[in-house]
């Protein structure tokens, strides 16, 4: 079951390296697919059952979705993967990649000086999630659905403008 | 199932994570830029889950739950936004619309 | 009754707030029955007050009425609260007499005018304002209402101000009186911090405790000195007082004539002991009053503007008063400010009326004749000006005028200011009777067709003739020795310091200042009716011309302070004007510039930016947690 | 290793059985309809035309495999494997008889729900990589719908998850021992079943193919054998969600006197036929009659299912 763990680690470090540089949106997204599919086998692996699923369902199933949603509403062509070639000139890469670099060698080299123990490879099943969420997170959970109830409304606001746009579109 | 070391863990959510703000600083395109969003957020939640897993405790699956909450909503938001935006300016770069001046 | 007080400045102040509010949307009728009902009823309320206080005085001879407390800061509680005694009682009921008619008389004298709300709105505030002033119980109430009154003179002498012209004279008596007021603050702040209170009463008493002339109340009262000079229009402040004519006549006959400019008078009187713990500062003040009366008196002779020559009798006139109270006889000088209140109150609506009637005409080289035109306007006028000249047959104030004058020969070291004052009386007589003789007798220069409304010529003969008899109870005095206004005064105000020594020296006086009048008088008939080609030989000489060019220009005073201070202000601010001080500022400013848009280039918009901006400072932060 | 042999044995057992329903299911379809609609259908090849699947089968795969030079290859390739791949993934969980299952899983309704979600993306994909305006829209339409009805498959079984305090699919089955789900959970059948016609996007609730408006909808530019992925993906889709109403809904391999496994079966069928007659009997609804309905009705419906079991079960457990 490690191997698997960091066989999907290395599937999901892959599978997002190739999203950033894709320049076809789809494909990008697919590999980010991959990416999420990864981390649900690592979270199963670790024995988080719950957000495993979850991941799938909502992540890879639902979130992603919207964005192939959209991509197609926007009709994303060819055109478009040339543009981003155009702009992924090898230069833009060096800023970003040697900050990230700086961020990564400070992160390993605090994380080295602790030895905080291994996970515990017991599985935390979804009713010890629903216990935990219904219980001292209440609030908290209360507040997601405002919060979703506002992403909600301001999507339906955003979008209404767009939709009367699409469809005077011959 | 798996035992690893919390550290291991917590680096791939920190390549995961470094690999999102790469794309975020590189791509212009919006949707680019969205979705390293997203890999940031979820690598933001793997490192939850990791600890969450090595405590022994929900409070892990929770947080992440809570981040895909806030995934959701921005995703909603962010993509209508996104159809505004191309549809008022015809355009999908990020430098473009860059109209707050400060 | 006497509960009613607050009743007395509230109800001008509420006529205010309605016009304020409606903001001349209310017809004319209902504007003219609001304000004039207001100061009518307070009026009457005053009459009743003071009725009711002659008939049974209150314990102490004060009623004091404390309405709220005004606010609480530390240790200073000032109330806002209303002191009525003998000197504000005399005060009260007559500005809020004149008021009232003068209101009516507004009436028609506005009629025509578009700001007719507004004209109210600024009367009524000026009325409330006035009587706030006058029935304060501390200085800061007091001080309230002076820049009230203040306030509606600056808003009433521009209240034209379509006319530059016109908001210039507002702005120069603004400024003008601004010096006075903040000599005045300055005084209540050098009181509060020396005494610890503002309450009039506890003030005097405490001031009383002082020794004669030291510090404290000599500098206090020099400082209440300048508020008075300034707002009384006393020398060397009087220069606005003239310009201020540019407003409505009704404002020039209530305010700049009646009621706000003698408010210095009834500060210093309110004030006196004040000013009789500073006997050097109460010397000034009888100097100031002697030659601003001698000055303006030789101003007023040379104007040909009916109003100016109004305002330069009026400037004389306070100046007895200043006379009177730097004598002691402050009694003498409430009186000459009653009696005052009501001549000159009618002889400005008396030239209100002859303006009116030749479309705003204010030469009285271009009127002449209109005594048989207007006999009722010209009787009434002959009147007052006879009570401004102090001529007794026909009129019985002339002696308000004289106690003054007693009063003056008789304080120590006053002959000479006697002298002037008897110059005065002549000059006052002479320049009332030039203006009378002008306008009234002669040849008609104009036939006017109009006549006045009722309403503007029933106020004017009532004040003509209430300035007539004023002098019924100080005359029956000196005929009985019986109860009258100065012992009236005198349970607020202390009497003279001194008496004749026998009993004949008043009519002898009386008998001097009574043939003073009338010789000016015959005098002015001499040059203005009789012989007027005497008078332009005069003034054709160098010598006459130069002098009439010199007090016609009130003596040189406007052109002195443009010289001496309005010049060199301005060259300095021509100088300074990109000043050092600014330098600091300047460069303030722009450093503040340079990192505004140091900080708005990073708020580019771009979202990229502000997410490398993220990471780069997440790098240094967890660097920083690291390394530490 | 015993266990991993047994394991085995039933994986390819039970694929070999999907697969052969599947196709057979071609058949039995064409054969149903034909009935229902008065005419003979297959019946040439082989005894009742049954060889008629194999001749198809032959026909297909010999098919040139034409790939449109506008397309998006890698993603026009992949985009027919997810959906058979997502839909028998969703059989390893199935519990057939008491032991007979791929993996018994925890989380097994999730991984339904999962993999029912990951479905979508064959369409949509498919719609995308064509470069052609139907298969767009057949692809626009087959994510809005199937996000939309996603939403429902999983709010209709939480009522059966509450009922049986498991995401275990033997558990569920093992709560309605006394009383199928079917009964308490009405409607939450009802939902599941027009969910699962929609996820299944077979008609009446079509619309991502709509012969008639879209031509073919997203598999539109395909053929041969990726045309035959999707034809033998919306057949396991049929078998999977009868199986899984089946399961969910009526008590599963649970029955008297049969044995278990007959019982799943026999039910399974039932329901297959049902989806045949539905599409025998019932009009395609327009697009945005079936939109509006999910949102306005089936919605607020399913919310109120599983606020009214909730509180049921509440007050009997205090």
């Amino acid at each position: 079951m490690t191997a698997i763990f960091y066989i999907s680690a290395a599937i999901a470090v892959v599978a997002t390296f190739l999203t950033i540089t894709r320049v076809n949106v789809v494909h990008s997204l697919l590999y980010f697919i991959c990416s999420l599919l990864a981390t649900g086998v690592m979270f199963f692996v670790l024995g988080a059952t719950f957000v495993a699923a979850l991941v799938v369902i909502i992540n890879a199933g639902a979130i992603m979705v919207l964005f192939v949603f959209v991509i197609m509403m926007l009709n994303v062509g060819p055109q478009s993967a040339d543009q981003e070639r155009a702009r992924l000139r090898p230069h833009v890469w060096i800023g970003p990649g040697l900050l990230s670099l700086l961020l990564l060698i400070e992160l390993v080299y605090s994380l080295g000086r602790y030895h905080t123990g291994v996970t515990s490879g017991q599985t935390v099943g979804p009713q010890q999630v629903g216990t935990a969420l219904f219980g001292p997170y209440l609030l908290a959970v209360e507040l997601a659905s405002m919060l979703l109830l506002a992403g909600l409304l301001g999507a339906y606001h955003l979008g209404r403008g767009v939709m009367t746009f699409m469809d005077r579109k011959p | 199932m798996a035992t690893i070391p919390v550290e291991t863990g917590f680096i791939i959510a920190g390549l995961l994570f470094l690999l999102g703000l790469i794309g975020v600083l590189v791509r212009r395109n919006i949707i680019y830029i969205l979705l390293a969003i997203e890999i940031m957020l979820n690598a933001a939640g793997l490192a939850f889950v990791v600890a969450g897993a090595h405590w022994e405790q929900p409070d892990g699956q929770v947080m992440y739950f809570f981040v895909l909450t806030m995934a959701a909503a921005e995703v909603a938001v962010g993509l209508s936004l996104v159809l505004q935006m191309y549809h008022k300016f015809n355009t999908l770069d990020a430098n473009l619309i860059n109209r707050m001046r400060g | 009754m006497l509960s009613l007080l607050w009743l007395v400045p509230i109800l001008p102040l509420v006529g205010f707030a309605i016009l304020a509010v409606t903001a001349g949307q209310l017809a004319r009728k209902a504007v003219s029955v609001i304000a004039v009902g207001a100061v009518s009823l307070s009026a009457l309320i005053a009459i009743g007050i003071t009725v009711a206080y002659t008939i049974t005085a209150p314990a102490g001879t004060v009623y004091s009425q404390t309405l709220w407390q005004w606010m609480r800061v530390g240790n200073f509680a000032p109330a806002v609260a209303l002191h009525l005694d003998a000197l504000s009682m005399t005060m009260m009921v007559v500005v809020a007499f004149v008021s009232a008619l003068i209101h009516i008389y507004s009436t028609g004298f506005m009629a025509d005018d578009t700001g007719y709300s507004r004209f109210f709105a600024y009367m009524n505030l000026f009325v409330g304002a006035m009587l706030t002033l006058v029935l304060a119980d501390n200085l800061l109430l007091l001080y309230l209402g002076w820049e009230g009154v203040g306030l509606c003179s600056y808003l009433l002498i521009g209240f034209w101000y379509r006319d530059p012209d016109n908001v210039r004279a507002a702005l120069k008596a603004f400024f003008v009186t601004r010096i006075g007021d903040t000599a005045f603050a300055i005084g209540i702040f050098l009181l509060f911090t020396s005494l610890g209170t503002l309450n009039i009463p506890a003030v005097l008493d405490e001031i009383s405790t002082y020794a004669p002339g030291s510090t404290l109340p000599t500098a206090a009262a020099a400082l209440l000195l300048v508020g008075a000079m300034a707002k009384s229009a006393q020398l060397p402040l009087q220069t606005w007082l003239p310009d201020a004519m540019a407003g409505p006549t009704p404002v020039s006959a209530l305010i700049h004539a009646a009621t706000m400019v003698t408010a210095g008078v009834y500060l210093i009187a309110r004030m006196h002991t004040l000013f009789v713990m500073a006997p050097a500062v109460l010397l000034a003040v009888a100097i100031i009053g002697a030659v601003t009366q001698l000055v303006a008196s030789f101003s007023a002779l040379t104007q040909y503007d009916i109003k100016r020559i109004l305002a330069y009798s009026t400037i004389s006139q306070i100046g007895y008063m200043f006379l009177a109270l730097g004598v002691g006889a402050w009694a003498a000088a409430i009186y000459h400010f009653g009696t005052h209140a009501f001549f000159k109150a009618a002889l400005f609506l008396g030239a209100g009326v002859v303006i009116k009637m030749l479309d705003e005409e204010h030469d009285i080289f271009k009127m002449g004749g209109l005594r048989h035109r207007y006999p009722l306007t010209f009787w009434a006028f002959l009147f007052a000006a006879l009570t401004l000249a102090a001529v007794p047959p026909l009129t019985i104030t002339f002696n308000s005028k004289d106690l003054i004058l007693n009063q003056a020969f008789l304080s120590k070291g006053g002959r000479g200011l006697w002298i002037l004052g008897l110059i005065g009386t002549f000059l006052t007589a002479a320049y009332t009777f030039r203006m009378v003789f002008v306008v009234f007798f002669g040849p008609a220069q104009s036939r006017p067709e109009k006549t006045p409304a009722r309403s503007m010529v029933a106020p004017f003969v009532v004040l003509a003739f209430l300035g007539a008899i004023a002098g019924i109870p100080e005359l029956l005095t000196a005929i009985f020795g019986s109860q009258n206004l100065s012992s009236f005064l005198r349970s607020a105000l202390p009497g003279p310091t001194r008496d004749f020594p026998s009993a004949d020296g008043p009519w002898l006086f009386q008998l001097i200042y009574v043939a003073t009048a009338l010789a000016g008088i015959a005098v002015a008939y001499l040059l203005y009716e009789r012989a007027p080609q005497y008078t332009r030989s005069v003034v054709s000489t160098s010598v006459g011309s130069w002098l009439h060019r010199w007090w016609f220009a009130d003596w040189g005073f406007d052109w002195l302070y443009q010289k001496l201070f309005v010049g060199p202000y301005v060259v300095l601010a021509r100088i300074n004007r990109n000043d050092v001080v600014d330098l600091f500022y300047k460069g303030l400013a722009l450093i503040s510039r340079v990192i505004n848009g140091l900080l708005s280039s990073t708020v580019n918009g771009n979202v990229r930016w502000y997410v490398a901006a993220v990471a780069g400072g997440a790098v240094i932060v967890v660097g920083l947690v690291v390394i530490l | 290793m015993h266990s991993v042999g047994i394991s085995l044995l039933i994986v390819f057992v039970v694929l070999a059985c999907i697969l052969g329903v599947a196709s057979g299911l071609i058949w039995l379809e064409r054969r149903l309809l034909a009935l229902w609609q008065d005419r003979y259908g297959p019946n040439r090849v082989g005894p009742f035309g049954l060889l008629q699947v194999l001749a198809d089968i032959i026909k297909i795969l010999m098919k040139e495999d034409w790939i449109p030079p506008f397309a998006d290859k890698p993603v026009f390739v992949i985009a027919p494997a997810i959906t058979v791949i997502t839909t028998l993934l969703s059989f390893s969980v199935i519990v057939f008889a008491p032991g007979i299952t791929v993996v018994d899983l925890g989380i097994g309704v999730l991984l339904f729900l999962a993999m029912s979600s990951l479905g979508v993306y064959s369409l949509v994909l498919a719609g995308w990589s064509s470069d052609n305006k139907y298969s767009l829209l057949g692809g626009l339409r087959a994510a809005a719908q199937m996000l939309s009805y996603e939403l429902f498959v999983g709010l209709s079984l939480m009522g059966v998850v509450m009922l049986a305090g498991s995401f275990r699919i033997a558990d569920i089955v093992e709560a309605q021992r006394g009383l199928w789900f079917c009964g308490p959970q009405f409607v939450g059948f009802v939902i599941f079943f027009i969910a699962g016609l929609a996820e299944t996007h077979r008609l009446p609730l079509d619309l991502p193919e709509a012969d008639n408006e879209l031509v073919a909808g997203y598999h539109s530019e395909y053929s041969g054998m990726k045309f035959g992925l999707f034809f033998l993906g919306e057949y396991i889709g049929i078998t999977l969600i009868s199986a899984m109403i089946a399961t969910f809904f009526f008590g599963g391999w649970l029955g008297p006197v049969l044995p278990g496994l007959l019982w799943f079966i026999i039910k399974t069928f039932f329901f297959i036929c049902l989806f045949i007659a539905l599409r025998a009997a019932l009009p395609r609804p327009r697009y945005d009659q079936l939109m509006s309905v999910s949102w306005k009705w089936i919605l607020p419906l399913a919310l109120l299912n599983l606020l009214v079991t909730g509180a049921i079960l509440v007050s009997r457990t205090t």
